[in-house]
């Protein structure tokens, strides 16, 4: 796919369609891959990598990019198209000055879970269909089944069909079942006491170093009312817990409706909080009191927190679903 | 040099939980972290903690005093706690740098009281690396991870903890345990070293080197059209900063609580783009500026300041976090291409 | 119905729309119909204009309680308010519900101009739901309690 | 920092004898920012006001806290007694310490507790406020009424006989609407084309008015006050000016086989037309639809027969472009197809006819000239049964209408009558689920028609009607006597329900003005605000706010114009100043706030901004227009960057009242 994909950027800067390509850089490593702008075939040979840790979502990028001089090309993995097309949605993309090419995904290879199971020192990385090989600097091979160590986001793929592309390399996917929503429904399972411990454990560790939310798609606020000294609600740091929760109730609301689960949060958060349980929460009901909603998967189904019908139901449904006091 | 069975390594804690607050640093949620040693507490077998050891003297959020009025007139009240002795175990050469470099910042005239206060009450543990990772590169700024420093060092092998004192708060640690330890030749350290220093060898930043940066004019790396490209994907989060054991900035904010005021500092990081924030506006404005900001202060402006010493330890947190893995290194690479 | 406050004398902050509930709110009072002085109004033009941030703001500062007001639906001065506060209230008490915070603490009540009597007996029993969940210990921010 | 002061009411003993007023006045005395305070029996008597005013001037005070009453009392008292000594009114604060304080507390030590929390929430507030001054806007002195059905009518000629210009867009050739169409009307009996034709006249003759017939709305644009519209005049291929309506086209025009709308289609027109004897304006129309010459350029019988010239086959539809300062929605309604109810074999047999068709049967200008015929056979009736709510009042919304149509009853039972009186040798049969006859003569009507003309009401739903050897046999069940009818009939009525033109939901689009889920269009308020929109300068008339009869439609109608004439006698328009705002810099233009906003108050537009990094980009941001906005705070919960805040109850505004509530 590599390959095809460089291909495909040359050809295109070659005739004039683009001028400059959006895609990821490889590193210093085997993992530590850099969203990059290649202008040129010979950055595009030496430098452009897709591979099982090009997990980066390119579409936030494209808010700054589609704003330049010229057109840029940009390659989008299916979660990355659902954040694009929220973006055209809310009209912080220009869709004219970005020419996308749509790839398909099979998931992405998640660090932290090699390291999780002991994995460290890693030298070099092999990739098979299946399953990854690692060879390290104590002069281990160890192989494990990809499925094993994927992102959260990529075991539980909501879809992997690109929603929006000028072109597909390779063939397009579908949406497919996924079990995305069992761990909220665990967490609604438990008790009051039992969800209040989960969360402070997992929100206690923040550091409030913002990952998420300047990763997040959806958070493209020219500025944060948390960065904003006049909002009135501006902090730095969360000095207690309260302020844990205060940025992240705020922020996964503020990202209700236009949240399309593309688990970047998570992914960076160098903390390993389960920030997407958030989200997915929203989602979660959102669906199930307002009628199946996709964030991105259009651009014209009005966002069920901008929308009501009159047999809305009460805000009291709450205390009677799911797990009990 | 003293050396104790590690099946003896619960009674070594228990007895120095006895006389101080100790830390280790133990397994939580998938990651170590430093603890308070409680009964039991296992050390972890992982290279190093999630985040640094800094929080112990400079934490994240730190309450300086607090203003009251009383009818017409306004009171201050010194909310510091007075600060017991404690023993923070188990830091890696790397982050036991980090603090002489902290020292530099938060010591030097004029003192930084609360700073100080925690240093001289806190007793640092060291412990030798034996396994080395891929983001390692402390060797770059003249750390040996096998000998590190500290109050007292400790290296792990053959089943056996061995420990040295190197200050006096290291001795009266060591006599907390007297009874658990014997005598050591430390030729069993001395053979973990070499073990050591040969895969530190082998790492694939091995061979980074900073010094190179000294060469170049201060205003050549200023100037450098590196920075354009190095800072394009840039989120303008704070991780690095957060989980960097070197970074020192912080702002000073006032919360009001409804019946006094609370003048409190936190960290602060400059790649936030409301970082050093004035009435003006900001002095970087943007991710560019703030971005070589931050490594002309390590790399550039620091030694400049403070006879060579890099503001980097290559303790490699900023390596692994960074959502979009650029890092200290790469900007020393690109730099050196270009001044080559 | 009148709760009798024990020892814990909760704090209950509760947005009133100008049109429906703050009408109602007054003509409790110009009938004389009692509750607990616990609970304090803030006067808003809308229940749509109750911003989730208020309420935490709310919490943060040590309310054990925060109760949204506003016209029925379908008697919206604004003919749609309340419906949009319908659902962001909903979706926020089901967040702090989803937290581990008590259920019960976030109320949403439609109380008209005319329901004077129906806002008395809602704080009343709002007041008591309070009282028995006790103090609000999750969502508290300690640096607000040093008095 | 401001400079408040603070006024304690006692109100008499209504605060006084629960709450410690003394103490309030001196412990908020005590606020930052608080340099005076006073305790006074009745803040609202004149000398209560004069304290005030007096305290202002000496005191330089910048914001005024009054504990008293509730605001919904007396706030325009304080505001205005502040603005007297020039004070901005919106600088005053009001704690409520009566209605929430005293009257519902016993206990004086709760009671002073309370207010002095109450009294340093207003305080915290009144440290945010700012001066606030309402925007004014002027008024174009013109409306523009849409249909010219007798709402539309009804009016424009109440509008321009208070001297307004008013223009009436009508998009059939003719105004008149489906009153035209009737024949006879309820409860009295009278002539429609009697009534209503004059009125048709005097429109037309009114110097003030001016018709837009075959024209329809393309665009709306502005606010109230201040509205320019696009009006889309449609080609009719005649030149209205020259046109003298002799209609001498109408009668050579070889297309003969176009069915006439005017009569239901029960009989034909030529593809050049004038829809009926009165129509206004009276001028001739060619049906693009069927005019051979337009169609194959082979013909021109009409252009060759015209005395005057007057027919112009290169016509091209024109766009008038006006302003206006209001306008009125009077675009009626549809009786709706029947085919739907397949069981009443409409579709099946000519001689089951809709009500609507079964009136033009009746009228003297209809198909039969006035005598009732069977479609069929052309022969007279013996045995007609009326079906009532046909599609009114459905369960299930996808045949019919939830709703009551309202002018079923009245008028089946005007044609049951109507019928007996004429063809008293005529069995008439009422099948209906309730007689609802709510209006003055209304009841005594229907009594009328059961009691003297013998029409037989059935309590009862007609299952079926099936043709059969030219009879209609109709299967009903009698709910009273419980037992099943078939009854052999020679025509069916169809009572079908109202339902909104269809036109209506894209103009309420074009207007930003709302419609519930059956697509007639939204009042501002149900009971207060009953002919004005949400949408401020737009206003409803007739049908299409919901079903009503004549004399309620001519009321509203009045109504209307009245409420346009209020608004189109000012010179300005002083908005409230309690309006939202977007913070460009802030902006994201994400549309969300547009998405809420219920009187489509928030416009977006691509600026140039200097960034904080020193580039220059275009960025597209919302405004709100003061004018429109009405206050709701709607948009403010929308937007997630914190852009879009409310004056008077902004974001920190309302967190310092909670911040000092739980202090």
């Amino acid at each position: 796919m590599q390959d095809k994909m460089i291909a495909r950027a040359k050809e295109l800067l070659r005739d004039g369609a683009v001028n400059r390509v959006l895609g990821w850089k490889t590193g210093e490593f085997v993992y530590d891959i850099t969203p990059a702008v290649f202008t040129s075939a010979e950055e595009l040979d030496r430098d452009f990598v897709f591979d099982a840790f090009t997990a980066a979502n390119l579409s936030k990028y494209l808010v700054k990019e589609s704003k330049k001089e010229g057109k840029v090309l940009a390659f989008l993995k299916p979660c990355d198209s659902y954040s694009f097309q929220q973006l055209i949605k809310e009209h912080r993309v220009d869709r004219e000055n970005v020419y996308i090419v749509g790839i398909p995904c099979e998931g992405k290879v998640d660090i932290e879970a090699l390291k999780a199971r002991g994995i460290s020192g890693i030298t070099a990385i092999e990739e098979t269909a299946d399953a990854v090989t690692v060879k390290t600097v104590y002069d281990e091979d160890i192989t494990v089944a990809k499925q094993d160590v994927l992102f959260e986001r990529c075991v539980n793929c909501k879809s992997k069909k690109v929603v929006i592309c000028d072109e597909m390399l390779g063939e397009n996917g579908e949406i497919v079942d996924s079990d995305r929503f069992d761990a909220v429904a665990k967490l609604e399972a438990m008790t009051p006491d039992e969800r209040f411990a989960f969360w402070q454990n997992e929100l206690s560790r923040c550091i409030r170093c913002n990952a998420c939310r300047n990763v997040c798609p959806a958070c493209t606020c020219e500025k944060c009312v948390f960065d904003n000294v006049n909002s009135g609600v501006e902090h730095k740091v969360a000095a207690n817990s309260f302020e844990e929760s205060l940025f992240h109730i705020i922020r996964a609301y503020h990202v209700a409706g236009r949240c399309t689960d593309c688990g970047e949060c998570s992914r960076v958060c160098p903390q390993h909080i389960p920030l997407h349980l958030l989200n997915r929460k929203f989602i979660k009901d959102m669906n199930e009191l307002y009628g199946e909603y996709q964030a991105g998967a259009d651009t014209e189904t009005r966002p069920p927190l901008v929308n009501f019908s009159m047999d809305d139901c009460e805000p009291s449904i709450v205390y009677q679903r799911g797990g009990n006091a | 040099m003293y050396q104790l069975s590690l099946d003896n390594l619960q009674n070594f804690f228990r007895q120095i939980a006895a006389h101080e607050k100790l830390y280790i640093p133990t397994d939580k949620d998938n990651v170590a972290v430093y603890a308070e040693y409680a009964e039991g507490m296992q050390l972890t077998q992982k290279l190093n903690t999630n985040r640094s050891a800094k929080d112990f003297f400079f934490p994240q959020t730190e309450n300086l005093y607090d203003l009251r009025m009383n009818g017409k007139n306004l009171e201050i009240e010194d909310t510091r706690e007075a600060c017991e002795d404690f023993v923070v175990f188990g830091v890696r050469a790397c982050d036991v740098r980090s603090f002489a470099i902290l020292d530099k910042v938060f010591l030097a005239d004029p003192v930084d009281s609360y700073y100080k206060n925690r240093r001289e009450h806190g007793t640092v543990v060291s412990l030798a690396c034996t396994r080395p990772e891929e983001t390692c590169f402390c060797q770059s700024f003249g750390i040996d991870a096998a000998a590190p420093e500290g109050d007292a060092a400790c290296w792990i092998a053959d089943g056996s903890l061995y420990i040295k004192a190197n200050t006096e708060k290291g001795e009266t640690l060591l006599s907390y345990v007297a009874d658990l330890l014997t005598e050591s030749d430390g030729s069993a350290v001395a053979a973990q070293q070499e073990k050591t220093r040969q895969l530190l060898a082998k790492l694939p930043l091995a061979n980074t080197d900073f010094e190179g940066m000294k060469k170049t004019d201060l205003m050549a790396h200023f100037k450098s059209p590196k920075w354009a490209g190095l800072s394009e994907a840039c989120l303008g989060c704070g991780t690095c900063t957060f989980v960097c054991p070197t970074c020192q900035c912080y702002d000073i904010r006032e919360f009001d609580t409804g019946s006094c005021v609370k003048k409190f500092r936190c960290w602060d990081s400059c790649m936030y783009s409301d970082f050093t924030l004035m009435a003006h506006g900001n002095s970087r404005n943007s991710q560019l500026e703030r971005f070589r900001q931050r490594f002309m202060h390590k790399l550039v402006y620091f030694p400049d300041n403070n006879d060579g010493v890099f503001g980097c330890v290559g303790c490699g947190r900023c390596l692994a976090k960074c959502p979009i893995s650029m890092n200290i290194v790469k900007v020393e690479k690109a730099l050196e291409v270009q001044d080559a | 119905m009148q709760v009798e406050n024990k020892e814990f004398k909760p704090l209950i902050v509760a947005f009133c729309c100008n049109w429906c509930s703050y009408a109602g709110a007054d003509l409790a009072g110009t009938n004389r119909l009692n509750y607990p002085a616990d609970v304090k109004i803030i006067r808003v033009p809308c229940s749509c204009r109750v911003n989730p941030m208020f309420i935490l703001r709310a919490f943060q500062r040590g309310a054990d309680g925060v109760i949204i007001c506003g016209c029925h639906p379908g008697d919206c001065h604004y003919t749609t308010g309340n419906y949009y506060a319908r659902r962001r209230m909903t979706a926020l008490f089901s967040m702090l519900d989803y937290l581990g915070i008590e259920k019960g603490r976030t109320r949403v009540e439609w109380v008209s101009a005319a329901e004077g009597q129906r806002f008395a007996e809602t704080m009343n029993s709002f007041v008591s739901t309070i009282i028995s969940l006790g103090e609000n210990k999750r969502l508290e921010d300690l640096r607000c309690k040093t008095k | 920092m401001q400079r408040i002061g603070v006024f304690v009411c006692w109100c008499g003993s209504n605060i006084a004898a629960t709450v410690d007023v003394q103490r309030v006045a001196e412990e908020l005395k005590k606020e930052p920012g608080v340099v005076f305070s006073a305790d006074y029996q009745y803040m609202c008597s004149e000398s209560g006001q004069n304290l005030i005013k007096d305290a202002i001037k000496e005191h330089a005070l910048t914001g005024v806290v009054i504990c008293s009453c509730s605001p919904r009392m007396h706030e325009n008292t304080f505001r205005k007694a502040a603005a007297s000594v020039g004070l901005n009114p919106y600088m005053v604060e009001i704690a409520n310490i009566r209605e929430q304080c005293s009257w519902i507390h016993k206990d004086k030590a709760t009671g002073t507790e309370k207010a002095i929390i109450l009294g340093r929430a207003a305080i915290a507030k009144v440290h945010l406020n700012a001066p606030l001054i309402a925007g004014e806007s002027p008024v174009t002195k013109r409306a523009l009424v849409i249909g010219g059905g007798i709402a539309g009518i009804q009016t424009a000629l109440d509008i321009a006989e208070a001297g307004f210009e008013v223009d009436i867009v009508e998009k059939s050739p003719t105004i008149g609407g489906k009153m035209a169409q009737l024949d006879k009307t309820f409860p009295t009996l009278d002539c429609s084309a009697c009534i209503l034709t004059p009125k048709m006249v005097e429109a037309a003759q009114q110097e003030k008015i001016k018709i837009y017939s075959y024209s329809e709305i393309d665009e709306v644009k502005g606010f109230v006050g201040n509205f320019s519209v696009k009006i889309r005049r449609k080609a009719r291929y005649v030149k209205e000016d020259i046109c003298t309506g002799c209609g001498l086209c109408t009668e050579k025009c070889p297309q003969k086989k176009v069915p006439n709308e005017f009569n239901m289609g029960m009989d034909n027109r030529r593809a050049i037309y004038i829809p009926f004897a009165q129509a206004v304006p009276k001028v001739a129309t060619i049906d693009p639809n069927y005019c051979t010459m337009l169609k194959t350029g082979k013909c021109g019988v009409c252009s060759k027969i015209c005395g005057v010239k007057a027919i112009d086959y290169t016509q091209q539809d024109e766009i008038v472009e006006a302003k206006y300062g209001a306008i009125v929605v009077a675009t009626g309604f549809n009786p709706i197809s029947p085919a739907k109810f397949d069981e009443f074999a409409y579709s099946q047999s000519p001689d089951v006819v809709t009500s609507l068709e079964y009136e033009r049967l009746m009228n003297a200008a209809g198909p039969t000239n006035g005598t009732l015929l069977r479609p069929s056979d052309g022969k007279h009736p013996h045995t007609i049964v009326f079906v009532q709510c046909v599609g009114s009042r459905c369960d299930g919304a996808e045949k019919g209408k939830p709703y009551c149509s309202k002018v079923c009853c009245m008028y089946t039972a005007k044609h049951a009558m109507l019928t007996r009186e004429k063809y008293p040798d005529t069995d008439v049969y009422v099948f209906y689920i309730d007689v609802r006859t709510p209006g003055k003569n209304f009841d005594e009507f229907y009594r009328r028609a059961v009691e003297e003309y013998n029409v037989h009401y059935i309590k009862g739903m007609v299952g079926k009607v099936v043709p059969e050897n030219g009879k209609l046999k109709v299967q009903a069940a009698d709910l009273l006597s419980n037992e099943q009818l078939h009854i052999d009939a020679d025509m069916v009525v169809l009572a079908t329900a109202v339902e909104p033109d269809p036109s209506a939901r894209s103009l309420a689009t074009k207007l930003t003005a709302s419609m519930d889920t059956n697509d007639f269009f939204t009042e501002a308020h149900p009971k207060l605000r009953p002919v004005e929109s949400p949408t401020a300068g737009v206003f409803l008339s007739g049908m299409c706010q919901g079903p009503k009869d004549i004399p309620e439609t001519v009321s509203q109608a009045s109504a209307a114009a009245a409420k346009v004439i209020g608004l189109l006698v000012k010179d300005k328009l002083v908005g409230n100043p309690c309006v939202a705002h977007s913070d460009e810099l802030l902006c994201n233009g994400c549309s969300s706030c547009e998405k809420v906003c219920p009187y489509g108050a928030i416009t977006y537009s691509d600026k140039e901004f200097r960034m904080p990094d020193r580039t220059t980009a275009l960025r597209r941001v919302a405004a709100v227009n003061p004018a429109v906005c009405q206050g709701c705070g709607a948009c403010t919960v929308a937007c997630p960057s914190g852009a879009m805040d409310l004056f008077g109850f902004s974001n920190n505004q309302i967190m310092a009242e909670v911040d000092a509530i739980c202090k």
